[in-house]
């Protein structure tokens, strides 16, 4: 297999990851610096920088033709664009093949398809996959949204078309509440998204968030990956995720349904690469279809844990079409259980962003945690990017072992200078809906575990602080 | 040396480094005071290790526990909370009463007195060191301005709140 | 679970391991520091240190006394001994159970049966466990030894009874070997271990060393968690291990065979923690019982990675006689290829200890690289202690992944100051014989890997050294 | 500033620090020039840059490999090879021909001389500083002695295996 020449479209913990994978495989890996980055950590692994100029993400991540151009100048085999920025962005995936280049994610068509709420409903339907009752057209008007509602049944969900993210949508339990909120959302919906058209869909109470990761190949073999929980969410944003989900558990057979439902789904999208077919399931474990992300997922470590398959290395090798060395779904096997922790920099109690400057980074870990960061001391955190510093993965023989391992690692990552959700994180290892497995998405509001954070200052921990810097002016 | 922590609501707590003793090129011992409304609150004596590059943080010599080196820092974060740091003297903002009148913030003594009257003055500049709890603490100008008056000399032992100087 | 203070009898990077496995169990680690090694690094996962006065290792790791006075001193629950110094030590056990100290490993008797070439060997006979056909006892004559090599036929083996790590044994083709070489081995015997006495064995050629990992609860019930080869060695050590054998390779019912051989094997001596039971295996596929490490060995790594077991922690669960809540053999599964190599400071050629001062030390690995190891910048390797510094551990959902990724993993190797095998390394994963799995015991003698070492002296390669100096010398 | 890598069988590499630049806190440039024999056999430029704390190397300013930082150590491996390094000046025991006699190792200019006829001196103690390769070399004596005479006065410039002044 000829080495290629990777382009590695994104920044931080994700584009260390794909150059550790290109390391790997003898690739060359070629990562971007901006103005209001020089001293990108994700460089370090990378073997080539670039200078991406500009600052604001409209300059740099996300402006394709900059970087279609310094990837033609440089003799660029392939683009990794991470997640994020261009990953989901068919335009760019068509620029690319015209410029000859290779996106390294799926053909232009699936992107296409299932990054729209309405024909990804309509194409799931048609492959038999099931979706949330409602509409997978536009609603134009308030008494067509109330002639759906009546069909379906209350709670429903506004929902717009174009949103994401938990954003555009609003929940309403009766005929007057959609009076009230149809326009309103639609305003929303086109100030932030540009489009204002909003679907109608069923809401379904303490729903768990399940999804299904899929890897296929050039050729049309199309495998599953088993399932991940990401129900622990807040403002929608997933925090933590689980592989197996404690929720279906033991249930094999609903496990093999919801696997083989997502590469059903992947195989009607003629899907060719890495991909997670998203699913929300009711407490009667009937699951529905939310949306297909047609790119790598943050939490697609916790399934190369329980699989043992590394899912960028394979990424990049179904794009350059070479072989996965995959004989058969049936010889994917899982064994434990993985967690993971997004570390973000936020205030771990209102959980809202808070950047700030690493002033001094320590692990001390126990044995088996992995740690995907882009951390470093000095490491400026801006509001210009996402707060998400790090990945901590624990794996277990058992859930309880991984639950176990991820304290103790919590307990090891030592970051000063910055407020990280990390004290958050030990709150939510030690309490006991979680650790039973039992909890919806509706866990962070309903559970509020960020209360129950111990936030009192002692002097031991402020000695601590300036005995390590004493230490340090000391020059020791 | 003392360090000022300061938090968001303005709480202050004083940290005084008041011993240091040096066992090895890897080994340092450190006696800290803490100081909350000038009352001594807390004392304890500390031990840093290197070892293997990282630092190691023990109260009886027996137990140890990791900690990460940093260079003194603008902010102390703990929790949620933020703390900012002053090191050896105390934020000009809060250098003494009124703007422009520098109070003695504890019991001391005049070491030196940097300006005359009617000397032209900036923000920050340092005007008096005042030694307290064995430091020398640097008191710094709250405001632009002109020296008024000055009411201390050299080598005064002054009680906490004694008015030193005026700036307008 | 009551939290037990852990105090871990040994150094270096096993000493790391067990600490880390500490950490996770919740348990207090303590460590030891010597007057040779104050800076001793596995400290740094220790939660307290404690000063083992003393510089040989008679005075330090393999005083007895003095540990056992400290353990006692210091209120300690169980002691882990690693591998090597106390860790086979029958009489230590004993010791410690006296003290009413919990020894985390098996019974006494069964370290002491075991520790017993001729005694284990019997018990392995009487269990219908194959052994290489020889004498169980010792042999006093040479007439005798002659006779026996007639029985069985030749070439066979002189071997010290209490001889091991391939020292104390000579191949005899005919009968004129053996007078000539009886009483030599006999004598060296006696210096080497006190003890002269020989016995006569089969001699297999191009043998494979492979090797059972067992673990085992207080309560009666034995697991084995697969075989691991270890046929790449130097003088009789081994400096590769891989999980699982590519000798067995897809010969499943071979590899059941093996295992549960291991498992009867384990029950016959009523064994009690982690364990190794050492085969040796013919180009037949017909194997051999060797012996029995009653410890936990260097090669464990492996084992975790394609099982996903921590056989640590379960160990120390073992011996304070808690579950392990492992609740079949069929549940113990195996995924993936791991190999693991041996970074040993020797010469890579002539492959000699080679102690030094590291100078330098970093690492820049390709993802799922695991490495334990006691490196740090400043590290003093000295002859005191053994060579080895680190463990390389790859793993791929296939061997020749594991093999791909061990490539990269070595390249990101970089160590200032100190020669090491990792050279050797490099043109093994490289060499055809190897990559084919085609190995025997005699792989380096014959193959000779050192040769193909590539040793010229590069003027890039002097400038990096110096600008690297050059930048620290401005402070950079 | 020079160094000399001397290796197990006394091959002797010399690597001259011909340029430094330093483009920024993180980023600096090195010229070297390796000599064999006194003769250049290798020139070549090379970039440090500090990344996340570790230090990385490139040619060309595009690639980059990560290298280990290191204090400037006594001997320098290379796979089976060991070169002893020597900075600034050679080690005594190669000073020049003779133990007590100092002679030029490569053609320069006498910067300054250190001692008089008559001094005592010891082994190891700078005599002469020799500007070469716009390096400043420390020449050191080679035994403890007596000058016994001096042959070059400063500023002299003076070619290759010159005996500049004598010990005994």
């Amino acid at each position: 297999m000829k080495t290629k020449r990777v382009l590695i479209a994104n920044r931080g913990e994700i584009a260390n990851r794909v150059a550790r994978a290109c390391r790997e495989l003898g690739h060359t890996a070629i990562g971007f610096y901006t103005d209001n980055e020089l001293n990108a950590q994700h460089l370090q692994y990378c073997d080539e920088w670039i200078h991406l100029k500009g600052s604001t993400n409209a300059e740099t991540y996300l402006n394709m033709d900059a970087i279609i151009e310094l990837a033609v100048q440089h003799k660029v085999d392939g683009i990794h664009p991470g997640y994020g920025f261009l990953s989901e962005n068919g335009i760019f995936a068509e620029k690319l093949n015209k410029a000859g280049i290779v996106f390294i994610g799926p053909n232009v068509e699936a992107i296409k398809v299932m990054g729209d709420k309405a024909t990804s409903k309509a194409l799931a339907q048609k492959a038999g996959v099931p979706v949330v009752p409602g509409t997978s057209e536009a609603v134009p008007t308030i008494a067509e949204a109330i002639k759906v509602a009546n069909e379906i049944g209350y709670p429903i969900l506004l929902k717009a078309v174009a949103g994401g993210g938990g954003r555009g949508m609003r929940a309403c339990y009766d005929e007057d509440e959609i009076k009230k909120q149809f326009e309103a959302v639609g305003r929303e919906s086109l100030s932030a998204f540009g489009n204002g058209d909003l679907l109608v869909e069923k809401l379904i109470l303490n729903p768990r968030h399940i999804e299904v990761q899929i890897l296929a190949d050039k050729k049309g073999n199309v495998f599953h990956f088993f399932e991940r929980e990401c129900s622990v969410q807040r403002r929608h944003q997933k925090i933590i995720e689980e592989a197996p989900s404690p929720f279906i558990g033991e249930d094999e057979e609903l496990r093999r349904e919801l696997c083989e439902t997502a590469v059903r789904l992947a195989k009607a999208v003629n899907y060719d690469s890495a991909g997670t077919v998203e699913f929300i399931m009711g407490e009667d474990k009937s699951f529905y279809f939310l949306e297909m992300n047609t790119r790598i997922q943050v939490e697609h470590p916790i399934t190369e844990e329980i699989t043992g398959v590394d899912l960028i290395v394979c990424m990049i090798q179904s794009a350059f079409g070479e072989d996965l060395n995959i004989p058969s779904q049936e010889w994917i096997t899982r064994s434990g259980h993985a967690i993971e922790c997004r570390i973000c920099a936020e205030d771990p109690i209102t959980m809202l962003p808070s950047p700030g400057l690493v002033t001094g980074f320590e692990t001390n870990f126990p044995q088996g945690v992995r740690f995907d960061h882009c951390l470093f001391k000095d490491l400026e955190v801006t509001p210009d990017f996402d707060p998400m510093v790090g990945k901590l993965v624990a794996k277990g023989i058992v859930r309880s072992v991984a639950i176990r391992k991820m304290r103790a690692a919590l307990e090891g990552v030592y970051i000063e200078g910055l407020k990280t959700n990390i004290p958050l994180h030990k709150v939510i290892m030690n309490e006991e809906t979680f650790i039973a497995g039992k909890y919806s998405t509706s866990y962070i509001s309903e559970i509020a575990p960020q209360d129950k954070i111990n936030t009192e200052v002692d002097f031991t921990s402020i000695y601590k602080k300036m005995a390590g810097i004493e230490a340090k002016r000391l020059g020791m | 040396m003392r360090t000022y922590l300061i938090d968001s609501e303005k709480n202050e707590v004083v940290v005084d480094l008041t011993k240091t003793i040096i066992h090895s090129s890897d080994k340092v011992e450190f006696e800290f005071s803490s100081f909350v409304d000038s009352e001594l609150v807390n004392k304890k004596s500390v031990i840093i290790r290197q070892l293997a590059g990282s630092y190691f943080y023990s109260e009886n010599g027996v137990s140890w526990s990791k900690i990460a080196k940093q260079k003194l820092p603008k902010k102390i974060l703990s929790i949620d909370r933020v703390f900012d740091v002053y090191r050896g003297y105390k934020p000009s903002g809060l250098a003494g009463g009124g703007e422009g009148a520098l109070l003695t913030q504890m019991p001391g003594k005049i070491v030196k007195i940097l300006v005359k009257e009617g000397d032209e003055v900036y923000k920050g500049q340092t005007l008096v060191i005042l030694e307290a709890m064995k430091m020398e603490n640097e008191i710094k100008c709250g405001v632009d301005g002109v020296v008024k008056s000055i009411h201390v000399k050299e080598g005064d032992a002054l009680d906490s709140g004694i008015l030193m100087l005026e700036v307008e």
